[in-house]
Parts: C-alpha cells; structure tokens; sequence
C-alpha cells in the first residue's frame, strides 16, 4: 500500500505529521515516538529571540478539549539551531519548522536563517497566534496585511513554504485564492479557536492573559470546515488538523481534501497518538482494497 | 501508554490508594517521580491526570489521591481488576546522596515523601520527618508516616486534636528547631501546597541548607512536549514535568 | 435568595432560559418538565410560513459536540398562534418568539404578527442561521445590513427585542455598540458554528446541505469568550448559551456577564437539564451565602 | 431520568441483552415503543440511544441491541448491578385492535415484534410470524421469535444455512403466499431494515392490508422538542420519534 503524500515538492513518507507546539523541539517526543515513522514533525513555535511565554497556569481542560495559554513560549531559533538541529540530524524524518514573529522584519529575520539550515525541510509561518499581545494575529485579519507578509517571506523562504491558518474575519476561500497567488507551497488548517475559561471558585477568568486557544476533539467539526472550504477553493495542498485523535479522524480530513494530517493535542495524552493515527489509516484502506492515500483524498464533495 | 494492573484499592473518603502491578513501571521508579494517568476511555475528559508514586516494590506500585474533580472522580471509580493505561516514571526524583535527611510534608505532600522516606530508610540514611494537614479530613493520611527507628517524627494539625502539636507545618519546624538542630548537609526535602513551600522558601532555619522541594503545576502531557507546567524560577520559566517536580528550592520563585 | 434577572423590561423569576429548537413550540416539553419553573422559554424559529426544513439526517453527534442540520423546520406563525398559543396561555412563564425570515420583509412580517400576541414576552430575532440557503447568514455578515434589518424590527417590535447573534465576521463589540444604538433590548449569545462532519462509511459528507451547526459542551469555551467580549462592549443585557450543562457552566456565563443563560442541547439529553442547571445555581450561592444572583454577574474580568 | 436496574444481561457476539427493573416503564410501555438510554457519565459521547422494548412484565422490561458504534459499545461495558439513566417509554405503538396478524421482522426488527407477538398472543389474537436475517452471525436473534400455536412461523436467510428458506424476507413472504392467503383485515406489522421496508411498501401482495411499519431515524431527543428525526412522508416530513416510530405504510414515503 501506498501513503506517500507531497506537499509541493516534499514528499512525505505517510501523512501524518506531528503539529507545532505538541512535539517540543524533537528530542522531547524522542523517547517516546521513533520520529522516523512519523509523515513529518513540526518543531514549536520559534521566534527570533528567546520568548519566556505566558503565566502559569497556561493549560486547561474543557469537554473533549483544551485551551491553552503558552504564548508561544520558546528558545529563540539560535539555540534551536545549536541545541536540536545536531540531534535531529541523527533522524531522516522530514523536519517543518514553525516560526512567527511582532512584525514583519522578524519574521522575516527568523526566515532568513531557518532557511539556510538544511536539515529543515519545510517552514510553517504562524500568522495566527491569539496568545501574544501583537502577535500574529494582526496578520490574518485582512487580506492586505497577510499578503504583505507573505509575499515578502516567500522571497526569503527556499524551503517549502507553509502558511498555517486558524479562524478568521476574512472568507477562507478569498485567503486561499490570495496564498495561490503567492506562490505557497502549502497550508496547515487550523490553529486553535480564541476561547475562554473562567474558574468559578475564584470567580475569575482563568488564563491571566484572558482568552486561549481551544483545541482537542471538541474543534474537529470546525476544523473539517476550514479544510472542507480551503481545498474547494484552491489547490495548494492542505496539512489538516484539529482534534484528530483516531484513524478515523484522519481520513475524514483526507476525505474532505487534506493531503496530510497534523496530531497536536492527540500526542499529550498519548505520545504514540500519530502511529495509531497511521495504523489506523493503513488497516482502514486495506480492509476496503484501496492501494493509495491518494485514492481518498477530497474524495467527500 | 503502559498498562497496570489495580491489584488493590482502599478508599477512606476522598482519598483513594490504588495498589498496582506494572513491572516497567514500578523496577525504575524513584522516590519524586509520578504517573500521568488517563482517567477515561471517550474524548471527555481527554488528558491525563499527574499522581505521585507512593511506593514502589518488586512489580507493583501504588498512587494515593484526594477526589478533587473530574478526573480524579472518575479516577476513583476504578475498581480491582480493573487496568490503568499510564505513562512513567516521569520527571526527576529527590537527591538520594545526603548523610541525613529532614522531610517537611504538608497533605497529601506526603505521597512522594512516603516514597523517599521508604528508600533513604533502606539505604540506611537517618530520617526525620514533620508532616502537617490543615484539618482533621486529612488524618488518615497519617497512615503513610513512615516509622523510622532513629530519627525524629512529628505529626501537626492547623486544627486543635487532642494529643497533636497544634499548627502549620512551619510552626511544627521552629518548635522542632528548639530542641533539635538541623545538623549542617542534611537534606531537606519538602512537598506541599505551594504556601506551604513559598513560606519554608523564606524561612531563616532552612536558610544555609541544600532543600529540595517538589513543585505541581497543572499539566498537558507530562513529559516535556506542551510547555504547559511553567512555575516561576530564578531565571525564567522552570517546567515542572521535565525539569522537576523536584527542584534545588534556591531556584524556585513564586 | 433572589435569583430574579432583567432583560430590560422583561423580568425573569430566575435566569435560565430553554433555547429556541430545543424545547418545541412548548407542549412538546411540558409532559417533562413544568415550564413555569424557567426563567423563559423560548419557541423554535418561527417563519412567515410554515418550513418544511431539511432532509434527513438531520443529527451527528461529535466529541462533546452536536451537529444539526434541522433547516429551521417549523409550522409557521400562524399555526403557532391557532395550536401552540392556547397551550402557553395556560402556563404563567416567559415566553419569547424566536424568528426568521430569508428577507427583510419576511422578518418584518413574522415581527408585526406577533407583536400583537398578547402571550408574547419577547421576541429574539436569528440573524445567524447557517442552515438555510439565503437565510440569515447575509444579515450578520456586515454591520451594514445588520442595521438595516435591526432598525426596521425595532420599529415594529413592541415586546422585548432580542437580538440572537452567532459567530460572524465582524467584531463582537463593534456589532454590540450598533444595537446599542439601535436601541435593541437585549442579545443571546451564542447560535451554532458552522462544522462539518463526515461519514467514512460511504466516504461522503455527512450532511446533505454540507455544513450544519455545532452546539453543546464543546463550544462553551468559543461561548464564553463571545459573552465575555459582549458584555465587555455593551450594558445590552445578554443571555450566555452554548453547551451549558451544569450549574458550574451556567455560573460562569453569569460571571463574565450575562444576565440569564440559555440551556439548548442540554435538553435533548436531559429534559429536566434546566432545573438541575438551576438548583446548581441556588445551591452553590447559598454555599457562599451569596443573596442575589446579581451579586455574581459580571465579576470575573 | 429515569433510573433502571440492570437486573440481567446476556451477550452473544455483538448483541446484548439487557434486563431492567423500573416500574414505571415496564408497566406502561406498549409495542412499538422505546427508550432513549444515557451511554456515558461524562460530556462524551452527550446524546441518549433510542432502542425499542423487547418485553414488559410486571416490574421488569428488557432491551435488545447491536454494538454498531461508539454509544453502543459504552453501553454494553454495563453490567448486572449497574443503572441505566433513561427516558421512557417514547412513542406510539403498533396497532391492537386486528382480528389476525402477520408479523414481517428484518433483523433486529424483531426487537419490537417480539413484544408486540407476545402481546397479541396474551391477548389471543392468531399471528403469523417471518423472520429474515442477511447472514448467519444473526442466527442468534431467532430466539426471539414467539412460539404462537396456531399461526405459522418462518426463518429465512439471505445466505445458505441447511434447513432454512434462503432469501430475503419479501422472497419469504411471496413464498407463505403461494400456500396461504393473507385474510383481508389482518394486520400487517413490519419492523426492519429501510430497504426491507421500501420493498414491502411497493409490493402487491400488501396493496390492500392495513400495514404499520416501525421506522428509524437519527434521534436528538426522543421526545420531539428538535426536530431531527424526520423521515419522509406522503405530505412532507414525518417526526419518528413523537409521531412514530410506528406509521401506516400508507403514510410513508422513500
Ligand atoms: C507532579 C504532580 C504530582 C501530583 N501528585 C498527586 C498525588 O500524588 N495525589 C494527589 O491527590 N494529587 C496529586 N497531584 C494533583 C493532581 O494531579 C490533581 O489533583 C488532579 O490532576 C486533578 O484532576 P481533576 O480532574 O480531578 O481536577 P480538575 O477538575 O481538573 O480540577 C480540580 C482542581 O484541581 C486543580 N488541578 C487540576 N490539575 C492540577 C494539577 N495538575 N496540579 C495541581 N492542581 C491541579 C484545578 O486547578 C482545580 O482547582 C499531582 C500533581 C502534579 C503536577
Ligand atoms: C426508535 C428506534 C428504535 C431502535 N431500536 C433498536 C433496538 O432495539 N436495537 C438496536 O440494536 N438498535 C436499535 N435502534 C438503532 C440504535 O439506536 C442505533 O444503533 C444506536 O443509536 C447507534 O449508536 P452508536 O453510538 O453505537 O452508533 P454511532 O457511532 O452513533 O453510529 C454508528 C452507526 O449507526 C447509525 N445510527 C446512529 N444512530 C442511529 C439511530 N438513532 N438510528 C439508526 N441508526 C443510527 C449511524 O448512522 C452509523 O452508521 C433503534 C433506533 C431507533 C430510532
Ligand atoms: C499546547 C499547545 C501549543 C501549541 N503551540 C503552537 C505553536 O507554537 N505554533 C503553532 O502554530 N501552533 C501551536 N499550537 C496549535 C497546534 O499546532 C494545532 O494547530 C492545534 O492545536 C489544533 O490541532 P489539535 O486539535 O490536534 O491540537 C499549539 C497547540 C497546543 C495544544
Ligand atoms: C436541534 C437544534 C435546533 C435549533 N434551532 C434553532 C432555531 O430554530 N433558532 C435559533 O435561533 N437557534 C436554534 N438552535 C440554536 C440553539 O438555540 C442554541 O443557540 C445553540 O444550540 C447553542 O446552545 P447549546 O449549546 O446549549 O445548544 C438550535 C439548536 C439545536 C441543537
Ligand atoms: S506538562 Fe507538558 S511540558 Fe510539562
Ligand atoms: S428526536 Fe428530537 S424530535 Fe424526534
């Protein structure tokens, strides 16, 4: 059987990547997960300086989700390039590297050097991070601004290019039409949803930042909406994600147009989430005869 | 996730022991360490939940918990026979390299502190211990004192019961100070609600000592992945699960 | 202790309210829970003429989650008036028409006719129904026509005048500071988002209308945070709903600012979900020796 | 809610059997009717599961089900000794006032046929009774059938098993009507599969019978305030669960 999948011009061994934010930087997952079997692992968030994140508490727990509150927490690219880079050289599993910024220029600044280092495969541009006051989030909320961003790291990025989306003002579809003509190379749907959790025997809002990404099971019906929309109006391939906890998950979000599937919140309740992920998919097509992932993709109209 | 098997279980109000079997689990575990447990087979709740580990011997191994919320509600509705998926030992353990040591538990604090106390008693190291509870609910607790021949053991209770020294955990340490001096290179380990540990972080009688204390924070995954479990440290954020949950206290700030 | 709340002029004797498409036209609940003991119920969505809404299946159940497809299916205000209004005069509770309409002069029509209901308390205008093709989805897509509609419904509404807003592209407070000015009553906050599910079995999208609206537990954190910013924005007395299950849920829409909170999906698995919600209110107040609910509204900031 | 005792349970394969003490039910169910079961304790999965009423008696009634998916799989981890949160009986059941019936069960279709023989039988009305299942993993499901004296019974298979008509339950029924005529007046019951009632509902041999069949639909509530369980009829959408399940065939469209 066939899983290969292709997000432009990198091929994936099987569709299954490990979402940003959900894996640490490699090594983390490592004693728990061969990253190798993995489609592709995508490393935290990086900035262009270290970034201390929000404070605690920064995780709660809602029906069948989570809302978190990190902020985006980081090293800074450098000491991911000095710490991590060496380790995963050790592996050949496809490496995406997540990265955001304030403003353009550091976007643009972390672009610059992540693109130089080739154990990456792949960079995956965060322009929507509810967390971080001033944070991405300026970037998605019109076309303008987002295709300013995008067109200038495009110049900069050599590596393949991925935009990852969450919810927004603007219409999916307009997004995708305006990424297609960026020249993107791929896209990651969704980020989490601004949500908010209040703790009752405080009688106050739980998160001292307010609002908080929701993500886990409790999105999966939203997330197949985005994926659903975004592939109908383009074809940059999608990396779909949001809630996927089983086999079953992911090939809804392969059915509806997705080319992979990101696992986040699935990997911290089981570190083995994605592999069951895989075999999920792997027995699923078997049972049915199909000889390639590619056979089920957008397949539900 | 790992398997284990409740071979036993006791219930005293809202607190929970479940004895289990889990060779993988209970040959590595340290005194410090903890489990991350999943609580439920549907998508509600969906993390797991951290425990301390009790004790560990041969193949088994145990958890004691307060109900608390959801997860521990549904957590305590396991019964015998029935199977844990789980995933540990996780995090660092307590420094085992002391001549002497002085364990300071507050609550359900005691769980790793049973645990280290148990260990430290094998290897032969003198022990003494202060344990605390805010109310007489928590007394059974009392239970997992460890009897060690030698040293020092005091119980205290915020709460007036006849016959027990009468405040917090750190007035039981100065009443203790009177009469006894904490000899230079013990080992001071600590586990409790966190105003217990910032209150003992201050206190002059600790000031020249090595102590350890052992952090909680509310966790994603337990294993170093998420970020989640910040605590304020010296320099920047610590990580409970990865870093911790046992911590130099020089470099915890609150 | 006093639970009594206020949407503007209407007086509730407690604040929890049955949602419009989860308690019928009212009979339909009554053999299970005696509707005098809400603060309000309100009536499934009512059209100009009778709906016949949208093909089975019209149900998926996600994690946490629901999604429907009715197609806001309903007899029409004028066999509401003739079989249901007879039933309710029996009864002393709030009631509150919910409508809809595919264009202005729809809305305005089902508006006038009850109006003159003497058994109509109030009247809660959908703006946001994702489920019907030309429906009222083109009303919340911008201030603009927002407006527009709202001011007419104004000047034909003499009851209560509730606006029903969902997720939509504008800014939550920019919409609340327009029906401030406008001059609207109160709001519930929120509809269904808009999710798609579906069924690997036959590799098709579940839904024959493709995309259906997501409710329950799942979406309380998207909910809250909506009332949060609501409330934030504007004094319009607000009713919080979405995947209230519990007392402790409702407390916490209460506490970020709504003044009453609405129990939808709760209902279909539980018919007396209301009354369990609002026993959850009365105890955990005279646990804390709070007097009034309006003590709570509004604290957690 | 109501609460039932599970007081019985029996497994065969992927099919359960519940029996239940509550009163309340037991007593007032008829057939045709149905519950609307809780299948977890915590937010997920958050719906009831429809399943028809096998028997009533007395203090005891009794449900028949399929593990088909998440909800169905919840529910058969319950043991003798738990309780079942439920709703019921929900519903309108099939007609009693016929001089003879025949009894048309597809599957588990014979769930509320199986009550609605015994029913008749109790009452002394003659039935005839078809039982059609696809393959031989529903074999089991033939101890459902009611043993009536006067009435005839067959059991066909749509795969080969020796000594049983092969065929569908249509194939069935134009076989009983080479050696039997159906009287007029006698009541036709059908419970089953969609295609085995989209069949029945075309087919001359019933043209001129009063025929009831009992539908299925995606439940929300069970008790008519969503609206979700629509099912197409002669004029516009019929509601399974507050008009139904049980229709004239006349009534029903496809
Ligand atoms: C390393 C570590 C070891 C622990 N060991 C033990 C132990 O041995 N015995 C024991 O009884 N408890 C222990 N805890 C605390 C235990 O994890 C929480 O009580 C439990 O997760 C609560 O789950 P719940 O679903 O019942 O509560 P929830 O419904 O999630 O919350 C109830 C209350 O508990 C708080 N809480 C939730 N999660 C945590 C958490 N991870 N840490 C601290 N507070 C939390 C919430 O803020 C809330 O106030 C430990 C925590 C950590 C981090
Ligand atoms: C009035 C009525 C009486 C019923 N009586 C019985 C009975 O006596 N015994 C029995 O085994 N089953 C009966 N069913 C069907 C039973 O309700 C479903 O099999 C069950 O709800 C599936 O739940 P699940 O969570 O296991 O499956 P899910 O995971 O929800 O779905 C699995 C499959 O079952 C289908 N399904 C889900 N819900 C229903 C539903 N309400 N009706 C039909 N198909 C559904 C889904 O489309 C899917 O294909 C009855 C249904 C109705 C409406
Ligand atoms: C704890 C946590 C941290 C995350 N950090 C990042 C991040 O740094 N950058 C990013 O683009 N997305 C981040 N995400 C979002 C996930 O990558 C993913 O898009 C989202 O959680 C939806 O998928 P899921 O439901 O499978 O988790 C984070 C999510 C979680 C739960
Ligand atoms: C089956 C169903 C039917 C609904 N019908 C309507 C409707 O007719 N009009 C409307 O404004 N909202 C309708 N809603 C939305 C609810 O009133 C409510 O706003 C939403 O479900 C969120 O609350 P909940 O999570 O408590 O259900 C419907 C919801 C459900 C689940
Ligand atoms: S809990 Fe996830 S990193 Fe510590
Ligand atoms: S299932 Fe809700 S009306 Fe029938």
């Amino acid at each position: 059987m066939n899983v290969k999948t292709r997000l432009g011009a990198l091929e994936l061994a099987n569709p299954v990547v490990l979402t940003s934010g959900t894996a640490g930087y490699g090594k983390e997952i490592s004693p728990y997960l061969d990253i190798n079997r993995v489609g592709a692992i995508t490393i935290k968030g990086l900035s262009l300086f270290p970034c201390s994140g929000n404070p605690p508490p920064r995780i709660y727990e809602s029906a069948s989700g989570v809302l978190n509150s990190i902020g985006l927490e980081n090293k800074g690219v450098e000491r991911f390039i000095q710490e991590d880079i060496p380790f995963l050289e050790t592996f050949s599993t496809r490496v995406i590297t997540n990265i955001w910024g304030t403003d353009e220029q550091s976007y643009l600044d972390v672009a610059r050097v992540l693109t130089l280092v080739e154990r990456v495969d792949g960079i995956e541009v965060n322009v929507s991070c509810p967390n971080v006051e001033k944070g991405g989030a300026s970037f998605s909320c019109d076309l303008a601004s987002l295709g300013s961003l995008i067109g200038k790291l495009r110049d900069v990025i050599s590596k393949t290019f991925i935009v990852k989306l969450g919810p927004m003002k603007e219409n999916i579809g307009d997004v995708m039409v305006l990424l297609e003509h960026l020249d993107v190379d791929a896209v990651s749907i969704t980020n989490t949803f601004p949500a908010l959790a209040v703790d009752v025997s405080t009688q106050q809002v739980y998160f001292s930042r307010k609002t908080a990404g929701l993500s886990g099971p409790a999105i999966k019906p939203l997330a197949l909406r985005m994926v659903y929309e975004a592939t109908q109006a383009s074809d940059i391939p999608c990396i779909g994600m949001g809630g996927i906890a089983s086999g079953t998950d992911a090939l809804e979000f392969l059915l509806v147009g997705a080319r992979a599937v990101g696992v986040g919140t699935a990997t911290l309740s089981n570190p083995v989430a994605s592999m069951e992920i895989l075999e999920g998919i792997h027995s699923w097509l078997s049972e049915r005869g199909i000889e390639s992932v590619e056979d089920i993709i957008g397949k539900a109209r | 996730m790992k398997k284990a098997l409740v071979t036993g279980k006791r219930r005293d109000g809202n607190l929970v022991e479940f004895v289990c079997k889990c060779p993988e689990i209970a040959k590595s575990a340290v005194p410090g360490q903890f489990v991350m447990i999943s609580v439920s087979t549907t998508l509600d709740p969906f993390l797991n939940r951290p425990l301390g580990i009790l004790w560990a011997e041969g193949d088994y191994f145990s958890v004691l918990f307060e109900i608390v919320g959801r997860g521990t509600s549904l957590l305590a509705q396991l019964e015998k026979g029935d199977t844990l998926s789980l995933l540990g030992p996780l995090g660092n353990g307590y420094s085992l390299d002391v001549p002497r040591a002085l364990l300071l538990a507050g609550g359900r604090g005691i769980v790793t502190l049973h645990f280290l106390a148990r260990t430290l008693k094998e290897i032969g190291i003198s022990i003494s211990m202060l344990f605390g509870i805010q109310n007489r609910s928590e007394i059974v607790l009392s239970r997992y004192m460890v009897n060690c021949a030698k040293g020092v053991q005091r119980f205290c209770c915020e709460e007036e019961i006849s016959g027990v020294f009468q405040g917090t955990i750190v007035d039981a340490l100065e009443d203790y100070a009177t009469v006894q001096t904490i000899p230079e290179g013990t080992g001071v380990f600590a586990c409790g609600p966190e105003g217990m540990l910032r209150a003992l972080a201050r206190h002059p009688l600790l000031e020249n000592h090595r102590v350890e204390v052992s952090l909680e924070a509310v966790m994603g995954c337990g294993f170093g992945v998420c970020l989640s479990c910040a605590h304020k440290g010296r320099d920047g954020y610590l990580h409970v699960c990865s870093e911790g949950p046992v911590f130099p206290l020089s470099e915890v700030a609150w």
